[in-house]
């Protein structure tokens, strides 16, 4: 925690309070009818986004999934444009064409949201490959699901990473349900370090309420892919707060589950304890941060909603660069 | 028969049916039942929609849920298949045949072939397809001209309620492997439905309208959209036979040649990309077998060449309106 | 330019040349070095059928054998292509399509769009693909027509050694997803390839015959075929104008159009299973857009709707033949 | 090895003999060229198959790979019928439409070898599941190879049966390579038994040379799987000897390779001599089977040759029960 400095702990409370502030405000308004299409939340999961990302660069790439806003804004993805996006404006980041499920931003090394269970592990080997290639020390993460841990995609990235020793951290983000399913069933191993060890590669598990577990966890995958000893494996024990996707009723979750993971083990709750108990920062320099976030996030919605839909010509380009 | 039921309760219907009646129908998917192995309510999903909703209730442990891992227990459907089960497997959502086509086309669809005829695999695969849910690229595809183009799987795609039930239940106790193909917008559909079970036979279209100006082939979801614009047009003296082919893979092609043969013009109409599409098949039906009748060039109305896009007001002018199908039939009657 | 050689070193060369150029060029597939990790020697194989022989000789470590992991493999392949590499992937058989589809056309085909433009994909997956080599239902498929159905990607059927270098240097440097797909029954087939590196654009048929009383369309490794068949009626007096159009995506309709309104009648020629397949997809361009230079309906020539059989006696009539595709010459003059 | 009787042990012979002796054939005749096709032959492998199909009966079902003439003889399926298949006719088990790769005999519980890499795995998911909705206590197979172990979907049936606790035992025959690539480079893990315990399962290894060790590995497994208890995974280390398919130069070898395994651990001459310095059988009994064997393998090839081609109607037939 202290080798942190208070510029690094504002930008690491900063990112995860923005993730916070863009899914509750996504909530509100998808209930209230303003957001179109299949909306995954990201709350409760900031923490590891966060403590992961922190440690890139923008060579370093990732791989994210359906509940991909999170991983964006860690990533450094514009949120107006996010947010236009997920509204389907022609100003969002994929101009409205990708929505909530697509989200990416190649020049900021966000290789996007994904539809599909286990597409982006594949991805990330290849951005291992490709800094293995151009001799970089540069890394790829692949963030996925204790859902997509089970798909074939996944397995296969893992096992060719280490055959083709490549820089990249397999992230489970173990929020515990797949959809409605619990991991606890589908998932057949004890531990995932015993996964992890069956395809070669070390793994750890850490606290995914807890940035400075979250954190430190990574750094030392990271650094060993950075200096080419091969891929690692990382698992993140987290919760969601909304449902799978905006309008699940949740009736599969334990009474109050929710409830007290968010009165417990939040994750900023936690952080700002860590670091005002440890003197690091002060509590009004987080108020601070929660109040231009609060605006930037109000910014973000005025700005989809004024903003246009795509134009009609926009439904037949972008298909090839050239045909 | 008064009573009137959604698509969504008449696949629910066939399926909770089908089990009653034949101990070796079983299904599996994901969170076709939801919640297993969690703290909370079982059955708390029944299907990503809600369409087996119930089921696991009513039949238990025939009702399964199962890992993220398509292959395998799409995969597992089909070997139970070739051992005398009749499988229900649910592949959320058709778009997702990327990670498990193989189980489908080279082994389910080949092993009859493949083993000299000694095998039978009667398997369903249940599949979510179709465009207007602002879903996105990755979950509103039509890929039903696919399995169409692959031997060995007939390809059902019911457009009311009605068929979904009938087609469905044809479907559980056809012996071969049939892709059975759900529109997500019809799922809210109603329609009168019969409450015993009953079979249509596949390879039989349904003629939604009948005329003698225009014939009008569509697929799934558009065939209401066809009808419309049939009815819209009978009230100007223009009549328009709308073929419903229920089933592409097999293809009823007496019915669609005999309407042909009779009008002279035809309009294609397909929710999916145009290239190797059943647009395409049946205007090749048309120009090789119907020749001698046609009166005008074929018109089709598709998607275009473009994935799904996400925003809505890109999503309505992606999709066949009937509108493009008014425009269409004008223009085969000029 | 009187240099011969086979459609095998034509690709070879090409993939050679291309690494050379280009640092970003990197080739990756099951044994297209062979040997890795084995006590014997590197570089066995050089590909199943020895098609990329000597390259790991020649470029090291870019060559990289795989797990059998297809779709992390080629998934690699398009991630690295978004992040600016230039991989060629190579699928071994297209028939295993199955197993990895999804990292073809839901993320390498889609992220342009997805993306709003903001993405490119240059990524090659070769893949062999066609019947007459004993090779059975799983490993003799003409699976070109799916990927002509998905938007995004771009496919290619080389049909001589010639178009094979040029058609694959082109992809190469194409800035979108290609598949290229190699016959297995050519690689043997020489003809004459300038040694130095050229390319040929995508998208402009190669008009292989001409004539003016039938326009034959033919795709691969009908192409030969069909102009074997064109020399033959040429004595008789029939003059058959053969079109190759080298990539389905995108298609040359322009030539194919032209040439219909000149001879008002259509073969076309197609390996693959007839279903919305190619020989559709061209029956559907003549009959919606030449409708009235039509003299004739169109004959297709196909393999039928069944699984490749293994049994070489019914293989040669599973794959069309010079005496189907002249007999439809003849139908369509009728 | 004392509990199987004289007539078990001899039958054990007569199965790996009869592969060995078919396997032989095929190569010869496939190199004077009478044998179209992709033809992977199974001799070396012959107690792996034998070893585990010992224990089955004909509810019990295996799913194989491209190189399955030895499952489908150890699963008892006709081998007149198995060469007219391979040379392509009428008289095969498949009518001729099948061919080497795809043989198959569901009445014998074989549900076919397969073209595609990891392809059996999910079927078998599918035979246990059978199983275990019919309350029977039959179990189902997987036989796949190192390379197969690497697919996707093997990874993934293997968690569905740990998952669904299904009564399959997935079976990797490790001859080292995967056509020219070798397992110990393409496969990840140091020992098989990590990646059985990254998908919950017990994994145990065997000598694929020794009939006896295959035979006791397979018992427990299968044991477990009959009595409720789930699936298991076993490797089986052995070897191939020929090439990956007929035509094969197989330079990727080491030099000798192949002939010092053939002298030191021939899994015919390792049963011999077990069973004669244990007094168990006579050479003279072996001897016998030995000739008995010849006489059937010279049989079908005269059969096969005599056979006729399909007639040209079976090209459209067997595509659907009803269409
Ligand atoms: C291949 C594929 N199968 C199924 C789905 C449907 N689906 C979307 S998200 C999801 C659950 C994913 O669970 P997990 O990986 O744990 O991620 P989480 O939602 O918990 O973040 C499922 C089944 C899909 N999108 N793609
Ligand atoms: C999905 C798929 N990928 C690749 C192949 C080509 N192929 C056939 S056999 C083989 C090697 C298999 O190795 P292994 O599993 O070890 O089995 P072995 O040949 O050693 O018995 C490969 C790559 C295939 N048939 N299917
Ligand atoms: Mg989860
Ligand atoms: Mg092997």
């Amino acid at each position: 925690m202290s080798e942190l400095s208070k510029e690094q702990l504002l930008d690491a409370y900063r990112m995860m309070r923005t993730i916070r502030d863009f899914e509750v405000r996504v909530h509100d308004e998808f209930a209230k009818g303003g957001i179109p299409g299949f909306v995954h939340l990201y709350a409760g999961q900031e923490a590891s986004a966060t403590g992961i990302c922190m440690h890139l660069n923008d060579q370093d790439r990732i791989a994210s999934t359906h509940r991909g806003h999170g991983h964006c804004i860690a990533k450094g993805v514009d949120v107006i444009e996010m947010m236009a996006e997920i509204y389907g404006k022609e100003t969002g980041s994929c101009k409205g064409k990708g929505g909530s499920m697509h989200i990416a931003d190649l020049d900021k090394g966000m290789l996007g949201a994904n539809g599909i269970v286990g597409g982006g592990p594949p991805l990330i080997c290849g951005v291992g490959l490709t800094h293995k290639m151009r001799k970089t020390d540069g890394v790829g993460i692949a963030f996925f699901g204790d859902g997509a841990s089970n798909q074939g995609t996944t397995l296969e990235s893992m096992n060719l990473a280490t055959v083709w020793n490549l820089p990249c951290i397999f992230v489970v983000e173990n929020n515990g349900y797949a959809e409605a399913t619990s991991s606890e069933w589908s998932v057949s191993c004890d531990n995932y370090a015993d996964r992890a060890a069956g395809f070669g590669m070390p793994g750890s598990n850490c606290d995914g309420h807890d940035f400075f577990a979250v954190y430190e966890t990574a750094k030392e995958a990271i650094a060993r892919a950075r200096s080419g000893g091969g891929p690692s494996f990382i698992e993140v024990k987290t919760n969601r707060y909304y449902g799978h996707f905006e309008g699940d009723a949740q009736t599969y979750r334990a009474d109050k589950e929710v409830e007290k993971v968010k009165a417990e083990r939040d994750c900023l709750d936690m952080f700002r304890k860590k670091v005002t108990d440890a003197n690091l920062l002060e509590h009004s320099d987080l108020d601070q941060i929660d109040k231009e976030i609060a605006a930037l996030i109000d910014e973000s919605v005025k700005q989809a909603e004024a903003a246009n839909e795509p134009s009609a010509e926009n439904l037949l380009t972008d298909v090839y660069v050239s045909y | 028969m008064a009573r009137k039921i959604t698509y969504q309760q008449a696949i629910n219907e066939a399926l909770d049916q089908e089990m009653t009646r034949d101990e070796s129908v079983i299904l599996m998917g994901l969170d076709i039942v939801g919640g297993t192995g969690s703290p909370g309510e079982m059955d708390a999903w029944g299907g990503v929609l809600g369409v087996t909703k119930g089921l696991y209730g009513k039949h238990g442990d025939r009702v399964m849920d199962a890992p993220i891992s398509e292959s395998s227990y799409i995969g597992a459907a089909v070997g139970a298949a070739a051992c005398g089960m009749r499988p229900v497997a649910e592949l959320m959502f058709v778009d997702f045949l990327g990670v498990c086509l193989d189980q489908i086309y080279n082994q389910a669809g080949k092993f009859k072939y493949m083993f000299g005829g000694k095998a039978e695999t009667p398997v369903v695969i249940r599949a979510m397809y179709g465009a207007g849910f602002r879903a996105a690229a990755q979950h509103s595809q039509s890929l039903y001209s696919i399995f169409t183009h692959l031997p060995g799987l007939k390809v059902v795609l019911p457009s009311s309620p009605y068929d979904a039930k009938g087609l469905l239940i044809q479907s559980i106790r056809d012996n071969d492997p049939v892709i059975f193909l759900e529109h997500k917008m019809l799922y809210t559909m109603e329609g009168e439905v019969p409450e015993e079970p009953y079979t249509i036979p596949f390879g039989e279209a349904n003629i939604v309208r009948e005329g003698d100006d225009v014939t009008i082939v569509a697929f799934g979801r558009m065939v209401g959209l066809a009808a419309e614009v049939a009815d819209k047009l009978a009230k100007e003296g223009i009549s328009c036979d709308v073929i419903d082919p229920r089933t592409t893979s097999p293809l009823d092609e007496e019915s669609i040649l005999e309407s042909i043969e009779n009008t002279g013009r035809l309009v294609v109409v397909d929710e999916s990309n145009p290239r190797c599409s059943m647009a395409s098949d049946i205007s090749e039906l048309a120009v090789t077998k119907a020749f001698s009748s046609l009166k005008a060039g074929v018109q089709t109305v598709t998607a275009p060449h473009t994935p799904v896009p996400f925003s809505p007001a890109l999503e309505d002018i992606y999709i066949p309106t009937p509108d493009k199908i008014e425009a269409a039939v004008r223009a085969v009657l000029k």
